[in-house]
């Protein structure tokens, strides 16, 4: 288990962030370039000393600011993969995964050692030196070297950069069942959603340093309550509307402006109740994949939003199609290739988009493009 | 791919070695350049040492001065002390380089500029400074008198000197070697759970290893080419204090030809000894990570 | 210190001296004093050890004359041709023992040339391949000789008294100005200068057992001025360089 | 954050230096020995030279033999020759070392075993050596004198002998700088369209820019003490050949208090460059890229 | 424009491959780890020189094993920017990027520089210290430093790697134009199949060394023809079925296994005609977005393959969930949140699995997991 919080100031850039891992679970750090990534990981393996904090590393207090305890990195028992992996020149890559056992289990032909060269796909190359290695071998012969000195604590910075999808899946796969079979807490650093989701239990959204978001990987992911976080995992559609009426009963209320009447819950995913005033200016979010297009207005449909537009653009957006239509405001959706081909979209066509009151959410502090 | 087949591929393509562009490229001014430097660098020092060694094989009793029990006295002298030397450059001064190195207090950056000051004295003076500290009527010489420790005039003596004169090539190629090697890989050597120490002998050693071993030749060779602060602070006696240079510098006195033949004996010696240092030197590795 | 400046023109000539490193205080002076009385000759010294000079004169070295401290090093310079005629001696030296001053109640006091001889004196001489050594033996020879004063074990025992033997003599009179050592044995002319005499004491040895090291001079084959050299040979040898070198401690030049 | 409430926040947590914890780490057993390492290099460098020192400023002669006219000469000699050795060393050794760094030929390799050579052989028979190779009598000595160049007992003769045992020192600390540049990023500076030439001057000559500068006062120091190979090349001539090692040597003939003062003016001048260097030599940049 | 061929060994791995690329084209290498993909890049480059080949670059030949033609890498003009950023550690950010500039150009505040500045998000990093930036801020420092040479090639080495999506489409936005404005070359190297397809206007699969396929990105990673791209562009299902009759006349041919039959067309994506003889063991690729799920057999519909199977589990694979239905053989089908929401789908579920025969392709040399 790792549990902890930290506050570290470099100049102007300030980080404050807490966290709290259970075995075997994975608590993701997401947020843009710059946001203090890395800077949180290298604070808890003791690279760096915060400025305040405590930090746990299974339920061993190794740093604490108010009891002025600080122990060293060796001592800390962490696996860290660092952004970029600095393989040991001087050794060849069994050895570099072997660095940290003691001398006589590294020449023993240590069996959790050979395990970990085939989990990472890394048979034929262990006498290679470092430098014969393409750029996905290195990182994982990084992620094997981490994994080889039974760290407590797994710290991973992008693990999965720069390889392909496949061996991606592939070790993804092989991370969650080392993790059954040891579980030990892990916090992972990425940009890619799909990971997030993925291998998070849990997941912490950073930005400029502060943590704007946290809780499950889906809520916070699926539909991220704050602008930022909204932007950030891509939910396409952020529309700067007024409250004008509110139905507590059905729990909705009504949200309008650029000629559109939207119906959104009142609810937020969380349960959480949202409560803005009359006549407040809120933002709502809908995601892309969210909106049904048709080509008639749809009759007798559950879905309370219905606007008619133009189609602005048609762009390929994999496993499907972005279309963006003109309702007023521009709107983007989300179809299949299917879809696209069996409506026979074309741009200029008029379209009506479709979605459900549930579908929206209300993202605070946030100011659409239509207001700049 | 056999040699054969790739010796047939060059004359099939004219490409001569596919493979990896090395740092050295084939622009005409460099080559031109490292050649002329290269030649006059050798020429240089070639010259001299080629006319030393001429002259020493050219006198009949070369072998007979170097069999000399004098002369094998004096070489064995001159090996063991600077042996001795090194070790005590090793075991003292690759603390010290590293501290250098990595330290950042203000006191350690004035020390570093001061690191050559010894070489500046001419060794004969630097022998008298020697005296002055150690000997009987030196700053340590009431402190020395009490223990009963006597340096001036023994073999202990030799490898101080050896030491004043030889120390700095040890500790600025040794701190060059430590700067040289990644904070990043010191940073993850400890994530990894090896203690700095640990770190130390497996990964910041090794990696400053060429860097160390250039350090070794350099302050060997001086050690053993000293002269100065050896006559000086240890004096002359044959089997005690009488290294190879002396012997040399004795020689002279009476016949040119036994000096000059026990100079090629020690260029001899050494080039063995350098050889062996260079090869081990040769980093095995590249620095891509 | 150079001639006045006025008489510096075109015709300045240069005389180049090699000179032995025991001569380098004295021979300054009479480098001045021959500049005066030729005006337009510049003196300039190449202080070394005898056999360096040699050495260097040997690979071709240009030098107008050779002042050596040793009989043997000019002999080696005669064989090899480079002298324009023969050397002629100008000036003696001998040897005498010094003992420095701030010993006071360490190790036996040494009052005489016989407590050189007492267990736990520590003596430094030169080595004897060089002349100072070589002289240094003699002397102790000559003194075991005179069985009743020193016996005929002195030698013996004083060379085992020596705890350094240096490769030359300005070595011993550092050694012993240090306070290094107990006593050693060095030209008389190396007490002369202030300094060392303010460190040391002197013990004379016996005239009859001293020896008597001449410094020969020559002009050099290769001299461009010949002329000049020659007439700074016979300068040397002159009542006013004469003089100046007994200043220096030097005993007068042989007839 | 202003400097008082960095305090405050020290007095409140305790915690000082927040920051990358850097590679010295505040183990033990490295701390002590640093620090004993440390001790021990000061004190034995430190005393002979504070001797030394001491000795020179008690004299009362200080000021005046300090000023004076010879003094002034040999020093502006020694400046001279020193300065002139190491320009020739620059120009000639970058390339030569570079070449050493970056080469491949089995050929380099040899020369590379060898360049500590000239540092074996005692100043005194290399200063013979040289006479036998560019003397009137030497190997060149026909060729020479057919030119009209006359070597020996010229001030050219003490630049010859200064780079003769120092251009070792800088060949060796330039070649491992060189060496520490990574081949990476040459590689990308070529592909930006940057030439190797300018490369090396942009890229290869900064980067290995602690290491130069450290060869350069390695090399510096070295040649400035050179006295034996001087003396024998060169000759002691006051204002053509004497230089500060030589005019100490001369006046330890006659009066060791004067020689202790020129040498004490030969350290407070160097302490003055070598400080210079040490400063130009500290790298503003970390390694990480 | 940039074009070639060459040929390149290194021990037992042998790369081979060639390109064409018009100015203002994006080139797309698409390959696993260690295909070679670097390797080429720095064949082009000039630092490496392969065994045989010939490089034109603007029309110069820089390279042509066969003339004995090597011009060096700094006369080539490319842009290189390499997987793992090498930044000049004794400059600073704005010297990094202006490093190829002559020294007055330097100095002078060029404009190209801020362009670059701020079309790669650096503003306020100008004067920091290289070793001061995240790695996300470097990987944008070393495409501008790239850039600013003004190149008559670029080779990227996984631009975006590190970058956080919105970043990461902003640049991609952001190479468009700058390919409008200045049209050169490109060949980017990249493991995102989303990338491949947005910015690729060709693309070439690598594996081991062998170029595998090239076309069009979204026929080559749409309906990937070849059995190792299929797995590499993540083409969920490949069925080992046995052809057992072909209609020409309607253009399909009917494939059966598993208990399954499938109706297969006969043509290509790209219209070429494929041919299995009769009994001929094929593998039939369907990608899993291409499935519909239904809680009822459909009824008049124009798909012709209809399977029910049970659901086997429920994924989430963003933007929606897969569901692995078992019809004999496991199934893969791509569904989104709200389908799952309204179908109510659960483990053990019967569903029904349809798609369309056009959606069936045929894939070379594979074996599926089935046969093994
Ligand atoms: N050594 C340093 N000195 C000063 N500022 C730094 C230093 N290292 C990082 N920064 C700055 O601190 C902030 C956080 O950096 P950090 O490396 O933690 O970001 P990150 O979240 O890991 O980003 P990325 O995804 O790009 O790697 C950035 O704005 C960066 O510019
Ligand atoms: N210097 C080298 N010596 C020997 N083999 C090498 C060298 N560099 C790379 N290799 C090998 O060549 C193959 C191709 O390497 P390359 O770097 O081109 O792969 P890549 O496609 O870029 O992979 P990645 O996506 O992991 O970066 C790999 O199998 C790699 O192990
Ligand atoms: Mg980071
Ligand atoms: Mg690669």
């Amino acid at each position: 288990m790792s549990l902890g919080w930290i506050r570290f100031r470099r100049g102007e850039f300030v980080l404050a962030t807490d966290w709290h891992i259970e075995p075997g679970q994975v608590s993701v750090l997401f947020g843009p370039s710059g946001a203090g990534k890395t800077t949180t990981l290298r604070a808890i393996a003791g690279l760096e000393k915060p400025h305040d904090g405590h930090v746990e590393i299974g339920g061993r207090v190794v740093f604490d600011s108010g009891r002025r305890i600080f122990i060293p990195p060796h001592l800390r028992r962490v696996g860290y993969l660092t952004q970029q992996t600095y393989l040991f020149p001087h050794l060849d890559v069994v050895s570099n995964i072997a660095y940290s056992l003691p001398r006589n289990r590294r020449w023993a032909g240590d069996e959790h050692i050979a395990k970990l060269v085939s989990d990472l796909r890394l048979e034929g190359l262990e006498n290679r030196r470092i430098w014969e290695l393409s750029g996905g071998e290195r990182q994982r012969v990084g992620l094997a070297r981490a994994l080889a000195a039974r760290p407590e604590l797994l710290l991973l910075d992008e693990p999965f950069a720069s390889l392909d999808s496949e061996l991606r899946r592939a070790l993804r796969r092989e991370l969650r069942s080392m993790l059954d079979e040891t579980p030990i807490p892990v916090m992972l650093v990425t940009h890619d959603r799909e990971e997030a989701l993925a291998l998070g239990d849990e997941v912490q959204v950073l930005d400029s340093g502060r943590a704007t978001a946290k809780g499950v990987p889906l809520n916070v992911l699926g539909q991220p309550g704050q602008g930022e976080v909204a932007r950030l995992v891509g939910v396409e559609n952020l529309l700067r509307l007024t409250v004008t009426a509110r139905y507590p009963p059905d729990g909705t209320m009504v949200c309008e402006g650029h000629g559109l009447r939207l119906e959104v819950p009142l609810r937020d995913n969380s349960g959480e109740r949202q409560m803005p005033g009359a006549r407040e200016v809120v933002t709502v979010g809908v995601r892309s994949s969210d909106i049904i297009l048709a080509t008639r207005e749809p009759e007798a449909s559950s879905a309370r939003n219905r606007f008619q537009g133009q189609v602005v653009s048609v762009e390929l957006r994999p496993p499907g199609y972005e279309v963006t239509l003109d309702c007023g405001v521009e709107l983007r959706c989300h179809i299949t290739a299917r879809a696209l081909a069996e409506m026979n979209i074309v741009s200029g066509q008029a379209l009506w988009a479709v979605f459900k009151a549930s579908s929206c959410f209300l993202v605070s502090d946030y100011k659409s493009n239509c207001d700049k | 791919m056999t040699i054969g087949r790739k010796g047939k591929h060059h004359r099939l393509t004219g490409v001569v070695f596919p493979g990896r562009i090395a740092g050295m490229t084939k622009v005409p001014v460099l080559g031109v350049l490292g050649a002329a430097s290269t030649t006059m660098c050798v020429l240089f020092v070639g010259l001299p040492v080629a006319a030393l060694c001429i002259r020493a094989v050219r006198e009949e009793r070369l072998l007979t001065s170097l069999t000399s029990e004098s002369a094998m006295t004096a070489l064995r002298l001159s090996l063991v002390t600077s042996i001795a030397a090194m070790v005590v450059i090793l075991v003292v001064g690759t603390p010290f380089a590293y501290v250098l190195a990595r330290g950042k207090s203000s006191l350690l950056r004035v020390l570093d500029g001061l690191v050559e000051l010894p070489l500046v004295l001419p060794p004969v003076v630097a022998g008298i400074a020697m005296l002055m500290a150690f000997g009987r009527g030196g700053i340590l010489g009431p402190a020395l008198e009490a223990t009963g420790i006597s340096i001036v005039s023994t073999s202990i003596a030799v490898v101080f000197a050896q030491l004043f004169v030889a120390a700095p090539f040890y500790i600025r190629s040794a701190k060059l070697g430590f700067q040289s090697v990644l904070l990043d890989y010191v940073e993850i050597s400890q994530t990894l759970g090896v203690s700095p120490w640990r770190t130390f002998f497996r990964l910041t050693l090794p990696l400053a290893g060429p860097s160390i071993i250039t350090g070794i030749a350099l302050a060997w060779a001086r050690a053993l080419s000293e002269f100065g602060a050896t006559m000086m602070f240890a004096g002359n006696m044959a089997g005690r204090t009488q290294t190879m240079p002396l012997a040399i510098m004795t020689a002279m006195e009476t016949d040119l030809a036994i000096a000059l033949a026990l100079s090629a004996l020690l260029l001899v010696v050494s080039v063995a000894i350098l050889s062996g240092l260079s090869i081990a030197s040769r980093r095995n590795w590249q620095s891509r990570s | 210190g150079g001639g006045p400046a006025g008489q510096i023109n075109q015709q300045t000539r240069e005389l180049e001296v090699f000179a032995a490193s025991s001569l380098s205080g004295v021979f300054t002076e009479i480098g001045a004093r021959f500049e005066s009385a030729y005006p337009g000759v510049r003196v300039k010294f190449n202080f070394s050890g005898s056999q360096r000079l040699r050495t260097q004169l040997e690979f071709g070295a240009q030098a107008d004359v050779f002042a050596s401290a040793d009989d043997v090093q000019m002999q080696l310079a005669r064989d090899a041709g480079l002298l324009a005629g023969d050397s002629v001696p100008f000036a003696t030296n001998s040897l005498m023992v010094i003992i420095p001053t701030g010993q006071a109640g360490r190790g036996p006091s040494i009052i005489s040339l016989q407590h050189l001889a007492q267990d736990g004196v520590k003596v430094v001489i030169a080595q004897p391949e060089v002349p100072a050594g070589k002289y240094t033996r003699l002397v102790l020879d000559n003194l075991s000789v005179d069985s009743q004063t020193f016996g005929p074990e002195y030698a013996e025992r004083v060379l085992r008294n020596v705890v350094s033997m240096e490769s030359n003599v300005r070595s011993v009179v550092h050694k012993v100005a240090l306070d290094e050592a107990d006593a050693g044995f060095v030209y008389a002319t190396d007490v002369s200068g202030t300094h060392v005499s303010d460190h040391v004491r002197t013990l004379p040895i016996p005239r009859d057992a001293n020896v008597v090291a001449v410094y020969p001079v020559a002009a050099m084959m290769a001299s461009q001025h010949l002329g000049l050299a020659s007439e700074f040979v016979s300068f040397l040898r002159s009542e006013e360089a004469q003089i100046i070198l007994s200043e220096h401690g030097f005993g007068r030049a042989p007839r």
